[in-house]
């Protein structure tokens, strides 16, 4: 690799012939540096890789390792004016082997290569597209800035493009806005339009991260097929061990906005070099790693926790001349279940169907009909000091532990806030309590001081949890405890969340729709979908004998984090999840839950 | 490490060269307001013989009368450095009050929803259709003006947008994961109030506050320069202007300067104002 | 008839501007002295004045007669006259107009000054539909008894409420008539577009032969005074209606070619302080002298660009009985704080002056305040829109010192009468009446009635005398402070024509429409 | 549509109800007597009792409100006190002039304060961006009659380029349109700064950005919609503040507007002009509002009207 300064530059501007049929895209000595309120601070330091034609490859690491920065720096999209290009060159080249550096590419010349040469899908379907456009509006646009096609051909291209993305009634779709499209369809949206101009590469910046597991699945299916249609590459960033197997042809592994190492997919899963990239393939959950993990509580116990019996929650939905109420949406329809100690019941399914809402109900959140018995005692009938004594018992954990966390409080007063509105304890007894309940999740009594902010996200996970231990509950919720946070600090909290169950006989509400990590975790799992529960059971009844064939989707499309394993085609689900909402006196049907022996419960239609 | 919240936000105003510029320009104010009796010779009622040409006509800026006197002979920089305590009240004691009770009744309907909150936002929502001059016209002259009247008139006039913005704000943070945690250790109404949620509008109420005391300041000026505002002969930078305006022409100063100190004023609070919203916006903490 | 300008031409059009919206042009209710004279140039009354001066003189009357007892006045109409419809004006006209002046549902402003005619109280308490002191002997002699000899009735005949009004055009226009006046006056009205212009053309039917000299005049409404005066030196305009604004006044005067084209005349107005004689401590004679005496007028007239003459009286110069050598009380602050300590404040006490909210006049309060401030009165200021004063002063316990500035007493017409009744008089201290200082001077009213029963026009100098000493006696009271008599000081266009004083006609303000004329014509 | 159209009208007339209210009751205890205005300073006491009789204002409180509602109801806002005309018609003649300064005033605050708002954004962080929005500043804290007696100065007096005050043509507008829009063009400024810078950071503008779009279309056609929002809620709050600011600048210029109405009324407690002109501004405000909203949805099809 030459690297001449200079030559390199004005190859910019002249392209230069090269002999060698070089990969499409080379990236050397990339060096992106952020400037922040102490200086400037490299983010991305000496990254190279090539990228060759019709490959895949993937780049994951932890979050904040640069990964997202190197997208952007290719697309010279790096956010204004904190970021920059320190040194390097980004190298694209065409068929007849011309090649640009685009790390000195003028914007002009930029914006003809962004779209037409090189695509981007970005995280969030729900956020990149343009909410006041129709979807064919944007499509549209994207095809005339870069052909001379007419509006009516780019039009057509942009019909071709929504169903090479197997959009349904494409043509209607272009007249729909973002809103009016679920996140999957968004996501196939985005991909329609960065494939539309069959770009000569893709980068795809965590493009499932966002969407459940059968999406998922669904959505890389369709990049691996419009792939081989086009032979494309693509660059895919995930963090995603799984999907890395899934779809990788060569693997870049980074930290600290470093390369650590670099490979086919086969080798770094089997023969991992570096110790960073074995910790992180340890850390990755894997279903089937579950089993045996302790021996699954038998039947049901009879001292329950807690008793859920035939729950409901509405939303009412206003509307009409007087805003009087005419549609309701049936978050949780009627759903019965009781966890004992020491248990931990997982709550499985898609987004939407009712998971948290449940959670809610429990923790006193929203007013639900239907029966919650917590240590015996039925929530209805009691006075609301009653209630809240009672209420002590049930504890919750949020998904995002910076937004659970009052950010203008200091941690160990958050810890001591609950013992405080119980009026547990005097005040230096108070803060002995909350050392030690810092030091029992892993953090040390001098961090009380600090604010959340000044925290990580494992950490402030742990501080969630201290919180939550301080009443001594018997049952605590986890409504996606852990989805938010990277699979190595996703085990260590995981692995904490046991402890502390072995140590003080907590049962635990756990709500994922990771089913790896349900796996992990659960004595028994109840999925969900459409706010009843469809299957219940043990946790090797439901993963190892599935029986609705909703469980057996959601178990289908997790991705196996070995690249030896790729699954067979995924099955695409032919229509949406229906919507829970419904007009006024419309009730949802509601299923019978069958025993197919040992509490193993299944719906039967 | 980014920087605490609040702590070091004066660190950080005064590095802003506009948020200083405020800064000072509010100082020289006050300061002005303080020391008014000491900083001339001359009393601001004081209707001075050679303060006026044989013909009446007021006196350009000279030697004895720094900015020049008004149409009754008193000297106008007195006028003004008094005059500024009048603004400097109303700006500080109607925008606080207005403040009170728009954040009284903003946080009060934005967290609980129901027919509290429900009439509350009513009751604003027709104020809001008030046209608010004409409402502060009407009071003040159902309630003959007085300092205080005035400043509670205006009061009454301004707490509207304060509501507005406060509801909204509350209605947002209630539905923040952080207050259901609150929930769930059992935390009562008034202690999410009070600890939480309070708290977090700190910054928007200070905004506001500062940004209120421009628009409090102009708005006694308009009451003024109408002939309702604060009665002579205290001083009030309106009225000021009230009194000279149809002299803009034959004697600009006597415009031209309250005028600028109306302008600077609010300006300058206008400029803290805005540097606080930067700085106290909790989106922009930890941020380069 | 009088004569007409020989060096008068005719035709032409001129702009009058005004800040304030006329209210209305009906005759019967048009009170501000914006559309005084207005009126005065649509419609027409049994009397009017000399152009330019205070001279009776039979305007739709040819002549009258009064009755030794002065209790009879009869007037023979002029034939011939035409109200701007076509329509001959006759007694039967007169009658009605004075019929529905006097009616409370008209809602009149003036009807009080006809409360001398026989039969006015059953009208104003709505017993009667008619006037039983008006006959029409014919339709053009027209017949009036008074309950008492009214010396002012002549007066009374001139002003406009008691104009006359074609019957069908007001019952055809109803409420608005005011909005489509018409009259016999020497311009017809032409249009109205609402806050913003008024025009009048000329009368080509006027029953004075060679008036008016103008085709149009030309008001235009909502223009601040400072704004017309910059149209009137670039031409725009002809007569700024609000005068020379005082910021500009200075620069006026001071340019030779400008200062040629203003004309200063006399007005009959007084600006005072009322005191409330009924409210402590100006129930007390003392403290009121030591007020007047206390009050610098010269400074106060120097405030307003010497644009006044310092007042020592209730009555103005110009206006017959006003007392040339009275002295009044003198500027002495020394001699006031005697005359404050005599009456038991040698440390002052504090008060309240009330003042009308527009400029000059919270300027003025505030001289005045400095002033009583020198000898210990510390007042505060009340500066309120003219309605709050009005009210406040209408109140037995309202206010205790006002400020008359801006609501202040412009006659009706030029007699000195005028400025006694309902300001001065025990009828006016009433709650809700004008007068501010509540005094109440039983003698007073029967020697006022005494004066006024002398209708004679001969002892009309016996009769002002008798006035001058109603108003020294008064001033020995002492209910009023007055500090000046305004002095008015016209502008007008380099082309307008005809003589001074109808630049200053004493009833005619700004000008006499019908008299001036435009040199650029042919 | 027609639903959420129906319960905001009705939403809007109970607030006129409201404002109806408040401004009588005000006036009520107002301590000036109207009838003393009619009846004038030469008037009996029996004069004045009969007007007050037949104006009905010797009725107790709520009888007089009952009827000013019931004649409002057929349209008849009752008569000037001072004028003697029907105050609608008093009212219907000035409006034009005052819609006709309020559209060049919101005209003028739009161009201006848009224009600012986008340059500064898009320029963030420079000296054009400093400097436009301390000019923003000014704009805002400058007291409405100054801004209109230096206009006027400035460009009337001495540059003669528009006529002194008055009303006919479109020179007349400039000056009063200016003055007005000058206040709304320093908040437009800010806000449209602050809601388009908020809006460049997006996903959807990166998304706009990484398809290769050329700069104008990114600006126009992605972010202006989005960032425009705030700014459209804003114009229907503004026809308030606009309600007060035209009875000072009307004054200044003398623009026959029903601010000068307002004005001359209140001085002379003309009640049923105050009346009718609170009326008229606060229906200006609701239907403002009332607009406002309606048109967000076209704007942003998320936005449903409920
Ligand atoms: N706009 C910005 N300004 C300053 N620093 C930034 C900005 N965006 C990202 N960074 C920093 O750059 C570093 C790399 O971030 P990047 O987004 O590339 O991480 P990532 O690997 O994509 O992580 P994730 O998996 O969380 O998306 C991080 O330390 C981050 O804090
Ligand atoms: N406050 C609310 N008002 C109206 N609808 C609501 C409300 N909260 C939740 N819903 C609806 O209820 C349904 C169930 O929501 P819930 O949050 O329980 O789903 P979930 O299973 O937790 O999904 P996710 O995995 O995305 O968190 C969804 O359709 C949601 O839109
Ligand atoms: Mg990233
Ligand atoms: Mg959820």
């Amino acid at each position: 690799m030459s690297k001449g300064a200079t030559s390199k530059r004005t190859g910019a501007f002249a392209p230069a012939v090269s002999v060698t049929a070089g990969p499409v895209l080379e990236i050397s000595d990339l060096t992106v540096s952020v400037r922040g309120e102490d200086g400037e601070r490299p983010v991305v330091s000496d990254l190279s890789f090539s990228l060759a034609r019709g490959e895949t490859l993937c780049i994951a690491g932890e979050s904040g390792s640069g990964k997202s920065m190197t997208a952007l720096a290719i697309m010279q999209l790096l956010p204004q004016p904190a970021a920059r290009i320190g040194s390097g060159a980004i190298r694209l080249r065409d068929m007849d082997r011309r090649e640009i550096d685009l790390a000195v590419l003028d914007e002009r010349r930029m914006r003809r290569i962004r779209g037409d040469r090189i695509a981007m899908i970005f995280q969030e379907p729900m956020t990149s597209l343009n909410p006041v456009l129709s979807i064919g509006r944007q499509l549209v646009e994207s095809i005339e800035a870069h052909t001379g096609l007419s509006r009516a051909e780019a039009r057509r291209r942009a019909i071709e493009a929504l169903k090479a993305v197997r959009i349904s009634e494409a043509e209607s779709r272009l007249k729909q806005f973002p809103h009016e499209l679920s996140g999957g369809m968004r996501q196939r949206v985005m991909i329609a339009m960065a494939l539309a101009l069959k770009p000569d590469v893709l980068i795809a910046d965590e493009p499932t991260t966002a969407l459940d597991v059968t999406v998922q699945g669904e959505v890389l299916e369709l990049l691996r097929d419009l792939q081989r249609e086009h032979g494309t590459s693509i660059i895919l960033i995930t963090h995603d061990m799984g999907v890395v197997a899934e779809m990788a042809d060569r693997v870049v592994i980074m930290r600290h906005g470093r390369m650590v190492e670099e490979g086919t997919a086969a080798d770094i899963f089997s023969r991992p070099q570096a110790d960073y990239t074995r910790e992180l393939l340890a850390a990755v959950p894997r279903i089937g790693t579950g089993v045996g993990r302790q021996k699954s509580v038998e039947a049901e116990m009879p001292a329950s926790v807690a008793v859920v019996n035939d729950l409901h929650v509405h939303f009412d939905l206003r509307g009409g001349f007087f805003g009087q109420v005419n549609r309701r949406v049936h978050a949780v329809e009627g759903i019965s279940f009781s966890i004992a100690p020491h248990e931990t019941l997982a709550l499985v399914g898609e987004s939407g169907c009712g998971k948290s809402t449940t959670a809610k109900a429990l923790a006193g959140l929203v007013p639900y009909h239907g029966d919650i018995v917590i240590g015996g005692r039925n929530l209805a009938g009691l006075g609301r000091d009653q209630r809240k004594a009672v209420r002590r018992d049930v504890q919750m954990i949020f998904q995002d532990p910076y937004a659970s966390l009052d950010p203008r409080m200091r941690v160990g007063d958050l810890v001591a806030e609950p013992l405080l509105i119980h009026g547990i304890a005097s005040k230096e007894e108070r803060s002995q309590l909350v050392a030690a309940l810092f030091e029992r999740v892993g953090l040390s009594a001098d961090q009380m001081e600090l604010y959340p902010h000044e925290f990580s996200g494992g950490q402030r996970q742990r501080i969630c949890i201290a919180r939550a231990l301080a009443l001594r509950p018997k049952l605590i919720i986890a409504d996606e405890s852990v989805s938010a946070l990277d699979v190595s600090v996703q085990a260590r909290v995981l692995d904490l969340l046991k402890e502390l169950q072995r140590e003080f006989g907590i049962a635990y509400l756990f709500i994922s729709h990771d089913m790896a990590v349900v796996e992990n975790i659960s004595d028994r799992v109840a999925v969900m979908y459409l706010g009843q529960i469809v299957e219940m059971g043990t946790r090797d009844q439901v993963f190892s004998n599935p029986r609705h064939p909703y469980t057996k989707r959601l178990i289908e499309a997790v991705p196996v984090p070995d690249p030896a394993k790729r699954r067979p085609r995924f099955a695409r689900l032919d229509q949406e999840i229906p919507s829970p909402t419904r007009n006024i006196g419309e009730d949802p049907p509601k299923l019978a839950l069958k025993d197919l022996g040992n509490g193993h419960l299944v719906a039967v239609s | 490490m980014p920087a605490r919240p609040r702590a070091g936000v004066w660190r950080r105003l005064v590095k802003r060269p506009l948020a200083l510029i405020g800064l000072v320009i509010v100082a020289v104010v006050v300061a002005g307001a303080i020391l008014a009796p000491w900083l001339t010779g001359y009393d601001p009622n004081e209707q001075m013989f050679d303060g006026l040409t044989l013909e009446g006509a007021p006196l350009p800026p000279n030697a004895s009368f720094w900015l020049g006197t008004d149409l009754l002979g008193r000297d106008l920089l007195t006028r003004i450095l008094f005059g500024a305590r009048t603004s400097l009240i109303i700006g500080i004691v109607a925008n606080g009050v207005a403040l009170l009770i728009g954040t009284l009744v903003g946080v009060t309907a934005g967290y609980f929803r129901g027919w509290i909150g429900g009439a509350l936002m009513r009751f604003t929502d027709l104020m809001m259709a008030f046209p608010a001059l004409l409402l502060a016209i009407c009071l003040a002259a159902v309630l003959q003006p007085s300092l205080w009247i005035v400043a509670m008139v205006i009061a009454l006039v301004n707490w509207v947008q304060t509501a507005r913005v406060i509801y909204t704000e509350t209605s947002s943070l209630a539905e923040r994961e952080f207050i259901d945690a609150e929930r769930t250790i059992g935390a009562s109404a008034p202690r999410i109030l009070f600890r939480h949620i309070l708290p977090h509008l700190l910054p928007t109420i200070i905004v506001w506050g500062t940004l209120g005391i421009s628009t409090t300041v102009l708005l006694e000026a308009t009451l003024s320069y109408l002939g309702i505002g604060v009665q002579p002969p205290t001083a009030s930078w309106g009225n000021i202007i009230f009194e000279n305006q149809t002299y803009f022409q034959a004697a600009p100063w006597l415009v031209f300067f309250p005028g600028a100190a109306i302008l600077a004023l609010a300006l300058a609070f206008n400029l803290i104002g805005d540097a606080l919203r930067d700085i106290l916006d909790p989106t922009q903490r930890g941020r380069a | 008839e009088d004569a007409v300008d020989p060096n008068a031409k005719q035709g032409g059009a001129i702009t009058i501007t005004y800040k304030d919206d006329v209210a209305t042009l009906d005759p019967a209710i048009g009170y501000d002295w914006q559309n005084w004279s207005m009126i005065k140039s649509l419609f027409d009354g049994l009397m009017d004045y000399e152009p330019g001066t205070t001279n009776l003189r039979p305007d739709l009357a040819e002549s009258y007669e009064i009755a030794p007892d002065g209790k009879t006045f009869t007037f023979k109409l002029r034939q011939g006259v035409k109200f701007h419809n076509g329509r001959e004006m006759t007694a039967d006209d007169v009658k009605y107009s004075l019929d529905r002046v006097t009616n409370p549902k008209t809602q009149s402003p003036g009807a009080g000054f006809f409360g001398s005619i026989k039969g006015f109280d059953d009208v104003a308490a709505g017993k009667a539909e008619s006037l039983s002191g008006v006959t029409v002997v014919d339709p053009y002699t027209i017949k009036f008894e008074l309950t008492r000899p009214d010396a002012t009735f002549l007066h009374v005949m001139a002003i406009n409420f008691s104009h006359v009004v074609p019957k069908e055009e007001v019952e055809k226009y109803g409420a608005d008539f005011g909005k489509h006046p018409v009259g016999t006056g020497a311009f017809k009205f032409a249009e109205w577009t609402l806050g913003q212009r008024v025009v009048f053309e000329r009368n080509p039917d006027y029953w004075h032969k060679g008036l008016p000299h103008l085709d149009k005049v030309s008001f235009e409404i909502g223009q601040e005074p400072i704004v017309a005066l910059l149209r009137l030196q670039k031409g725009e305009i002809d007569i700024p209606g609000d005068g020379i604004p005082p910021a500009k006044f200075q620069e006026v005067m001071a340019d030779p070619e400008q200062k040629a084209r203003v004309v200063e005349g006399g007005q009959l107005h007084t600006g005072y302080v009322t005191m409330n004689t009924t409210m402590a401590p100006f129930d007390n004679v003392k403290v009121r002298q030591a007020v007047n005496m206390a009050i610098n007028k010269d400074r106060v007239v120097q405030l307003i660009n010497n644009r006044a003459v310092p007042a020592n009286q209730p009555l103005p110069p110009s206006m017959p009985g006003y007392d040339k050598e009275f002295k009044g009380y003198p500027y002495d602050v020394a001699k006031a704080k005697a005359l404050l300590a005599e009456a038991g404040h040698p440390d002052g006490f504090d008060t309240q002056l009330f003042a009308m909210n527009t400029d000059p006049n919270p300027r003025i309060a505030q001289a005045i305040q400095q002033d009583l401030a020198a000898v210990g009165i510390k007042a505060s200021i009340q500066s309120l829109a003219q309605a709050n004063v009005i009210a406040a002063g209408g109140d037995k316990a309202g206010a205790p010192m006002i400020w008359s500035g801006g609501m202040a007493w412009i006659a009706d017409f030029p007699d000195p009468s005028n400025f006694y009744g309902p300001i001065l008089g025990c009828a006016g201290a009433v709650p809700g009446g004008w007068n501010w200082s509540w005094y109440c001077n039983k003698d007073l009213d029967a020697k006022a009635a005494e004066a006024d029963s002398i209708v004679d026009p001969a002892k009309s100098g016996e009769r002002a005398k008798m006035w001058s000493a109603i108003y020294g006696k008064i001033m020995e009271d002492a209910p009023w402070a007055p500090v000046f008599n305004e002095q008015r000081f016209t502008m007008k266009s380099a082309r307008m024509g005809g003589a001074d004083n109808l630049y200053v006609d004493p009833v005619h303000i700004p000008i006499n429409y019908d008299n001036v004329y435009v040199t650029d014509v042919q | 549509m027609i639903a959420y159209l129906g319960r905001r009208v009705i939403q809007s007339l109970l607030i006129l109800l409201g404002v109806s209210l408040i401004t009588f009751a005000l006036l009520y205890l107002l301590p000036a007597d109207p009838v003393r205005q009619i009846a004038g300073r030469s008037a009996t006491p029996e004069t004045v009792e009969n007007i007050r009789r037949q104006l009905g204002l010797d009725q107790p409180f709520i009888i007089q409100y009952w009827h000013y509602l019931t004649s409002l109801l057929s349209g008849d806002l009752g008569r000037s006190y001072i004028q003697r005309s029907e105050v609608t018609v008093l009212i219907v003649s000035r409006l034009p002039a005052s819609l006709l300064l309020m559209i060049g005033a919101i005209l003028c605050e739009l161009a201006i304060g848009l224009t600012m708002g986008l340059l500064a954004a898009v320029r963030r962080g420079t000296a054009t961006d400093q400097t436009l929005m301390v000019a923003s500043f000014v704009g805002v804290s400058a007291p409405q009659f100054v801004v209109g007696l230096l206009l006027l100065y400035v460009f009337a007096v001495r540059l003669g380029w528009f006529p002194i005050g008055g009303y006919g043509t479109w020179r007349h507008l400039v000056l009063p349109s200016l003055t007005m829009g000058i206040l709304g063009a320093g908040w437009y400024a800010r806000m449209m700064r602050s809601s388009m810078i908020d809006v460049l950071r997006q996903d959807y503008m990166r998304t706009a950005r990484a398809k290769g779009l050329a700069r104008g279309a990114i600006i126009f056609r992605h972010a202006l919609p989005n960032a425009i929002l705030p700014v459209i809620a804003m114009i229907g709050i503004d026809i308030g503040i606009f309600m007060g600011g035209i009875v000072v600048v009307e004054s200044v210029f003398g623009w026959p507007g029903i601010g000068q109405l307002a004005w001359q009324a209140i001085q002379r407690v003309d009640i049923p002009i105050i009346m009718g002109v609170t009326l008229v501004s606060a229906f200006a405000i609701v239907l403002g509002n009332l607009l406002a909203d309606t048109v967000a949805p076209f704007i942003d099809p998320r936005i449903k009207l409920r």
